[in-house]
């Protein structure tokens, strides 16, 4: 079988007396297509915090690739491949679509440091910048300032940048809230399509989305991981119905006969 | 040969210290309408600039009158860096360089163009330093400002007092920005001196002489002396009765009773009404006197030069009393008077009860 | 000892009233309004020329004090304030550091450079001495006055901003006006209140610090870094962080000028800034949950 | 192809630049007898550039930036008077030492708030002034220090009374500077700094070590502000306790912030807009001289930095310039 | 029975872009509009125009018999509008309590039912009473909008004015907001309109509905019609669902 990328044992992390990540022991493997779901504030967004080193956990430990990087800085855990994206837009407002592309593929190749060239001197980077804009309809507005363009827009760039920093392990916090519904589909499907070797853990409340792209799940619930498994399993299983799924088949019937019967 | 003849005034008009800017300012017009404003055929013009105490704006100016508005004499400058910064260019511009205001000892030494008709620190300091242990005060604090002058009066009042007999146990030395005096007063008063000497910029003194009194300093005994700049005539009158009794060594006091200074402080307050002429008035007025006179004596011949050597030695009655400038060191040297604060038709003011005849600026005897 | 603590109590209390409007305006409104040592300049010139020239008592000065900078406050934040709430803060800065400027050159075109000096009176110029020796406690009477009024001040303060609607109705507004009047907050007459408030606040600092640290225009620059210092060391979040904030300061000048006056000038910046490397956020910064 | 020009448009040189470069370098000469204030504007606008670097490009504001301007006047001025007099050597010590202290001192706004960042910054200012007071043997002391006696420029040009050799020495440091901070700001290390003023959370997560990033713009601004603090005591030939003052770096703030922040010519623009005014102004009337720069602040905020500049868009609404 | 909102000609944009034209509607009390649109076409921003943060060009509101239109904003709150905007816009340095309590007002006279209290929304969401010191941003993206919900509905309103509640939010407490939206609706005569992505759960639970394109009007009418009506469904949103 495939190897884990990406493993978080036993984490916890708590906010005072609050306690949002509490043992949460999770394994990403290579090329995984992996859906963390659960119920509001169960801690989601909190895990990929610790994960990407924004947080640092009260106790546990991350181990990427086998190496543990429980205490590096955010920045370096980028480095070694593991990228996320953001549940609110976390974007360069007065750069420039292109030039955020630019900047960040121009650091993953390597010249972050260069201060004498211009920006975009390179082949490589407009080349892989071209591309970029071209997968997420950016080009038509990549010469636009950030702040003036369209929420479906910026959640896009939002995700372009993620696949600037060549991830080879890809955490999506809500990629697709507030995209066009006529476009989400179509953003997972790139996302799904990445190179088999990337790994992808995602975070969303649009089951339909989840469950065609998911090929294995995770349920958290109060900061600790309720199960795991394949969508199969998860979507008939009676304790996730309980506390997230719900019934939604059933609610427009009764929903329906309480309001017109 | 133009026919005029420019006089760039050099002061801080704004900031904190815009107080003496103002004082030279006025002291300086009135002399010109006093005296008319032409001399030996020329029409004196006065340039005003303001250099906000920041010295290399001061150099600036300086440089710039020079250059382009051809000056033929520098005046006023308000802190000692400033004089000093603009000293350099004095010698290499051959311009003579008349410090109204500025008392570090050291400026004259600065270029051989610097002629000053204010005072020196030196000056004022030791003359207390004598009168003091005569009075019974045998064990002084000093407190100073920290910076030149400040320097320069403790340790000529110090080494005097010192010589005399008297005892120093502490020297204070505040920040200049230091807007609260309490802990240092507390301090001497923990040490229990007979007096407390001051030397803070003019405009600190009515805050020193408040906290003084508000810590009841003068009821456990302790008096305060102090050079001029404490009981500055500019706003001795709000210091309140407090004020009352303290005593101050100074070249000059808007009570000096002298006919020519009664005519000087009355055309003052005419023209400036509110405004009460003080040392810094007295030095600008002076210093347009030792340009007026230089200019007349020279005719305007010898440039530079010439004008310099007409300032050096003259000697005259000012309304401070007598002055001379010493040929050799280009210094004021004056009387130095002791004066204690009392009231005067119903105002407060430095009455003079003991004078020290023609005081030569001790900083320049080594 | 005991004295020296009290002093530097009393001019701790001191620099907490001049800058605890700059935390309201600051720290709540998030305006930075650098014109505040203007307003409490203006507010030391109503004292003085009230007492100087029409001989009103000077404990009727303060209120007055209070009020005349409040109205003022009140009417350039209606004309002039109003349309900067949205603009970047260096702006805000130009804006208010212009302001200063002329108002600086205004006290000074009408009143004068030279220093205001005022008159207390008797009641409030004595001293009272308790105890002996080492443990001797000397007070002023107008630093205990001081002390006095700030206390008063900060309990009441305090307790409008956190215990009524009042204090997170003002937050509110400021964290998103269009959503907090959708609310149904009247976003408008908070913001006038608050600023009018804060800037009386600075007049009464004026009126009351115009005795201990002297009054000129300069006045309205001269300070702004302490009141900066005491906002930034106490976190803007709070009325009791400023407070503190300025108490230690103000102990600390004190005592450290009474003994080691060789180093006065470096105590408070370095306590400041190791303070503040410590805690980036201010002492006090509001934490939310327990 | 597209992109590519795209992104290196706003490096490139405008033809409008060549000469008004060659202008101002040209303006000792045109403008004789203005020399003096051309080299100070050319100083001043150096200094701005420098905050520029930080506040404008990458979002820290500082109070303190006088610190720098100080230690190389001082630095520069002490290595005419002690070590040799050579204009040159002098200035690349200044910019040595200030390179040092920034350094050293970028430590201290890693953290924190804009407030705290600019009281930090605005203490540890204090701090070195403080330590200049104190250490009066080496600078003098509150008297300044004195005696500084340059060597003439390249072995050749003697800095004369009008200020013309100082006026094209400062133009062109300045010039080289901004080519170089040009450079800068256009490269992908520049688009970090961006990146970092923007939203350095993000800027973290993409891989970017916003610290080391920080600490080197702030050392390199350093080393330019020491640059233009060199370059003042040089040309005056002496240096005073008032290059560390509080109002140094509050002043270069309000005139960077007059031209614009996050444009390079915005300190350049500023520095000649002020301190013509002020020198405009302060000769008309020098004692309210700064009622007047008020007002012209107050107005330029209220009006709108671009419709001052485009009096005919006054009247019509909808362009305020606010981006609420 | 009389009309509680009645609009007329309603046109209101941004500065000088007109976003909406000439829009028309009206609900009785204790009704629910289902407001259902494409992406960009003006729901926001009619929702924002009621709720007066919009440059309104022309036209009227009436809310209950009292004009609405020249009323300011805060004013509106006191009239008995109720919003909940669409990014949430949670008060980020007031704690949960403090955002409900900052808006609170007391129920208008003659309201049947008991009013709405903070307490009241805890017992609503008790996720949220288990925050409630929490400062605004310390929250989870769910619980900022179980929070202006409550913020909406302390205010005691007669006309609760919803933009996209659910997104965001799990799926069972979509299924349990929707409920209780219902529930309040039916049981306290409140009014709401209520903007949704996912038309089919949100004709459920409504009254009538309402179709905006490009801000002007294309449908108004039974929900329920709405609802059996797939085709015509499909071609007013272009979304097959
Ligand atoms: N900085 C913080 N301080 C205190 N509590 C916090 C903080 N950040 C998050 N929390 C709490 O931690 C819990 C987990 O939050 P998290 O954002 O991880 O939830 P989530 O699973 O992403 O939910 P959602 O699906 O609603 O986004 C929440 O209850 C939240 O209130
Ligand atoms: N602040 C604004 N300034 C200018 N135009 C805006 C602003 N907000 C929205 N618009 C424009 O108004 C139009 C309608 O936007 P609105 O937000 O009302 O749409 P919506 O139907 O709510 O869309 P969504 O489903 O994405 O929430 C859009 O074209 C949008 O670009
Ligand atoms: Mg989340
Ligand atoms: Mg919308």
């Amino acid at each position: 079988m495939s190897t884990t990328v990406l493993s978080a044992k036993d984490l916890v992390m708590k906010f005072g007396g609050i306690t949002a990540t509490n043992h949460v022991t999770l394994d990403l493997k290579q090329g995984a297509r992996h859906a963390l779901i659960g119920p509001n504030g169960a801690g989601k967004t909190t895990l990929i915090n610790l994960l990407t080193g924004v947080l640092q956990p009260t106790s546990g430990s991350i181990t990427l690739e086998g190496q543990d990087i429980t205490q590096l800085a955010p920045y370096q855990r980028v480095r070694r491949g593991m990228v996320r994206t953001f549940q609110i837009n976390q974007l360069f407002d007065s750069l420039t679509p292109l030039e955020t592309l630019a900047m960040t593929v121009s650091q993953h190749q390597g010249l972050g440091n260069k201060w004498w060239q211009a920006l975009g001197a390179k082949k490589g980077v407009t080349e892989r910048c071209e591309q970029l804009l071209e997968q997420f309809h950016l080009t038509s507005v990549m010469d636009q300032q950030t702040k003036v363009l369209a929420y479906g827009k910026r959640r896009l760039l939002e995700i372009a940048i993620a696949l600037a920093c060549k991830p080879r392990v890809l955490l999506l916090d809500e990629p697709v809230a507030g995209v066009p519904a006529g476009e989400r589909e179509e953003l997972l499907q790139t996302v799904a399509a990445l190179p088999t070797d990337v790994s992808v853990l995602l975070i969303e409340h649009d089951m339909d989305l989840v469950f065609s792209f998911a090929k294995r799940m995770t349920v958290l619930v109060n900061g600790t991981v309720l199960t795991e498994g394949d969508p199969d399993t998860i979507a008939n299983d009676p304790q996730v119905k309980a506390v997230y799924l719900g019934h939604g088949d059933e609610l427009n019937d009764t929903l329906g006969a309480a309001t017109h019967g | 040969q133009s026919n005029t003849f420019k006089i760039g005034l050099i002061l801080p008009m704004t900031g904190q210290q815009a107080s003496t800017g103002r004082q030279i300012e006025a002291a300086a017009k009135l002399y010109m309408a006093q005296n008319g404003d032409t001399v030996a055929g020329k029409k004196v013009e006065l340039i005003v600039k303001d250099d906000t105490s920041v010295p290399d704006v001061t150099k600036r100016l300086a440089q710039e009158l020079i250059v382009n508005n051809k000056v033929n004499v520098l005046a006023g400058f308000g802190i000692t860096p400033s004089a000093l910064a603009t000293a350099p260019l004095a010698t290499q511009s051959k311009t003579p360089l008349v410090v109204m205001a500025a008392a570090t000892s050291s400026i004259t030494e600065a270029s051989p163009y610097v002629v000053r008709t204010s005072f020196t620190l030196p000056q004022a300091s030791v003359a207390l330093g004598d009168w003091a242990p005569k009075n019974g005060i045998k064990k002084v604090v000093t407190l100073v400002s920290d910076y030149g002058p400040g320097i320069d009066a403790e340790k000529y009042f110090k080494e005097r007092f010192i010589f005399n007999g008297g005892q120093v146990p502490e020297s204070l030395r505040v920040p200049l920005r230091g807007p609260d005096f309490a802990p240092f007063l507390q301090k001497v008063r923990d040490l229990k001196p007979d007096a407390l000497f001051v030397f803070v910029p003019s405009g600190a003194g009515a805050a020193v002489m408040k906290q003084f009194l508000e810590r009841g300093m003068d009821k456990a005994g302790i008096k305060l002396i102090g050079t001029g700049d404490l009981t500055d005539d500019d706003q001795l009158n709000d210091m309140g009765d407090g004020a009352l009794g303290v005593v101050t060594s100074h070249h000059y006091s808007a009570a000096h009773p002298s006919p020519l200074n009664q005519k000087f402080v009355d055309a003052f307050k005419k023209a400036n009404p509110g405004l009460r002429p003080n040392f810094m008035a007295v030095g600008g007025y002076d210093g347009m006197r030792v340009i007026y006179e230089a200019l007349k004596t020279s005719k305007g011949q010898g440039g530079g030069d010439g004008l310099l050597a007409a300032m050096k030695g003259q000697i005259f009655e000012s309304p401070r009393g007598p002055m001379f400038i010493d040929a050799q060191t280009r210094d004021v040297v004056q009387n130095i008077y002791l004066r204690k604060v009392e009231k005067k038709d119903g105002q407060l003011y430095n009455i003079e009860f003991d004078v020290i005849k023609d005081v030569k600026d001790p900083g320049k005897a080594k | 000892m005991l004295t020296i603590l009290f002093d530097g109590i009393a001019y701790g209390m001191l620099l907490f009233i001049l800058s605890v409007g700059l935390a309201v305006t600051m720290g709540l409104m998030n305006f930075i309004n650098l014109a505040h040592g203007a307003f409490a300049m203006v507010g030391g010139y109503i004292t003085v020329l009230l007492m100087q020239k029409m001989g009103v008592p000077f404990l009727l000065c303060l209120p007055l004090a209070f009020i005349g900078s409040a109205l003022l406050g009140g009417v350039l934040e209606r004309t002039l304030y109003r349309p900067l709430y949205h603009k970047p803060h260096l702006d805000q800065v130009l804006f208010s550091i212009g302001l200063t400027f002329m108002a600086v050159a205004c006290a000074d075109y009408f009143i004068g450079s030279s220093q205001q000096i005022v008159q207390l009176p008797e009641w409030l110029k004595g001293r009272t001495e308790i105890g002996e020796g080492a443990l001797m406690l000397g007070m002023g009477h107008y630093r205990v006055f001081i002390i006095v009024v700030c206390a008063a001040l900060t309990v009441g303060l305090q307790y409008v901003l956190t215990k009524t609607r009042f204090g997170s109705q003002l937050r509110a507004s400021v964290d998103d006006q269009r959503v907090a009047a959708g609310m149904g907050i009247n976003v408008n007459m908070i913001f006038l209140g608050t600023f009018a408030v804060g800037s009386g606040l600075a007049g009464l600092g004026g009126a009351l610090g115009a005795e201990v640290l002297g009054l000129e225009p300069t006045f309205a620059l001269k300070y702004m870094t302490y009141f900066l210092i005491v906002v930034a060391v106490g976190g803007t979040s709070s009325i009791t962080g400023p407070l503190l904030a300025a108490l230690l300061l103000g102990i600390a000048d004190v005592a450290g000028k009474y003994y080691i006056p060789k180093l006065g000038g470096f105590i408070v910046y370095s306590l400041m800034i190791l303070i503040l490397i410590w805690r980036p956020q201010g002492l006090f910064v509001r934490k939310g949950g327990k | 192809m597209g992109t590519q020009k795209l992104l290196q448009n706003q490096g490139r040189w405008k033809l409008w630049e060549i000469p008004l470069w060659l202008l101002a370098l040209a303006s000792p000469l045109l403008l004789g007898s203005h020399a003096l204030i051309i080299n100070e504007i050319a100083i001043v606008a150096l200094f701005a550039l420098s905050l520029d670097l930080i506040l404008g490009f990458t979002g820290i504001v500082s109070l303190g930036h006088a610190a720098f301007f100080g230690m190389g006047a001082y630095s520069a001025a002490l290595f005419a008077k002690l070590v040799m007099p050579d204009p040159l050597l002098g200035l690349a010590f200044g910019i040595l030492t200030a390179t040092l202290l920034g350094a050293l001192c970028s430590a201290t706004i890693l953290r924190g708030t804009d407030l705290t960042r600019l009281m930090v910054t605005m203490g540890v200012g204090l701090i070195l002034m403080e330590l200049a007071n104190k250490l009066d043997w080496l600078t003098g002391g509150a008297d300044g220090l004195q005696g500084v006696v340059m060597g003439p420029l390249l072995g050749q040009f003697e800095f004369d009374l009008y200020g013309r050799t100082s006026a094209w020495y400062s133009l062109t440091v300045l010039l080289l500077v901004f080519a170089l901070a040009r450079r800068l700001v256009n490269s992908p290390f520049g688009a970090t700094l961006k990146a970092i003023r923007d939203n350095r959370l993000r800027t973290m997560a993409i891989g970017i070590p916003v610290n080391s990033r920080l600490a080197l713009i702030y050392t390199v601004a350093a080393a330019v502000a020491g640059t233009a603090g060199a370059l003042m005591a040089q040309t005056t030939g002496f240096a005073s306790l008032d290059l560390f003052e509080f109002h140094r770096s509050a002043d270069v703030m309000l005139i960077l912030v007059v031209g614009g922040v996050g444009w390079l010519y915005g300190g350049i623009t500023g520095a000649i807009v002020f301190k013509l005014m002020q020198d405009a102004l302060s000769s008309i009337t020098p004692q309210y001289w700064t009622f007047w720069i008020g007002l012209f602040l107050v107005v330029l905020v209220l009006v709108g930095r671009d419709r001052l500049i485009r009096p005919w868009r006054w009247f019509k609404p909808g362009h305020s310039g606010s981006q609420s | 029975m009389a009309e509680l909102l009645n609009v007329q000609g309603l046109s209101a944009g941004y500065g000088e872009a007109v976003v909406l034209h000439e829009v028309s509607l009206s609900i009785d009390p204790g009704q629910t509009l289902a407001l259902l649109g494409r992406n960009g076409t003006g729901k926001t921003t009619l929702i924002n125009t009621l709720a007066g943060a919009t440059q309104q060009h022309a036209g009227s509101i009436l809310l209950g018999g009292q004009v609405l239109h020249k009323l300011p904003s805060h004013e509106r709150a006191a009239a008995g509008i109720g919003w909940v905007p669409q990014e949430r816009n949670i008060f980020k340095s007031l704690t949960v309590h403090e955002n409900l309590t900052a808006v609170a007002r007391p129920a208008r006279a003659g309201r049947a039912s008991s009013p709405w209290t903070p307490a009241r929304v805890y017992e609503l969401f008790p996720r949220l009473a288990e925050r409630k010191s929490n400062l605004g941003t310390q929250l989870s993206g769910g619980e900022q909008q179980m929070l202006a919900l409550g913020r909406a509905l302390v205010l005691n309103p007669t006309l609760l004015l919803l933009d996209e509640p659910c997104e965001g939010l799990a799926p069972i407490i979509v299924q349990e907001l929707l409920r209780a939206i219902r529930r309040i609706t039916r049981e306290e005569g409140l009014s709401a309109i209520i903007v949704e992505q996912h038309p089919q759960a949100i004709l459920a639970i409504s009254d009538t509905a309402a179709v905006l394109d490009h801000g002007t009007v294309v449908y108004a009418g039974s929900a329920r019609s709405l609802q059996e009506q797939p085709a015509l469904l499909d071609k007013l949103l272009g979304v097959a669902r």
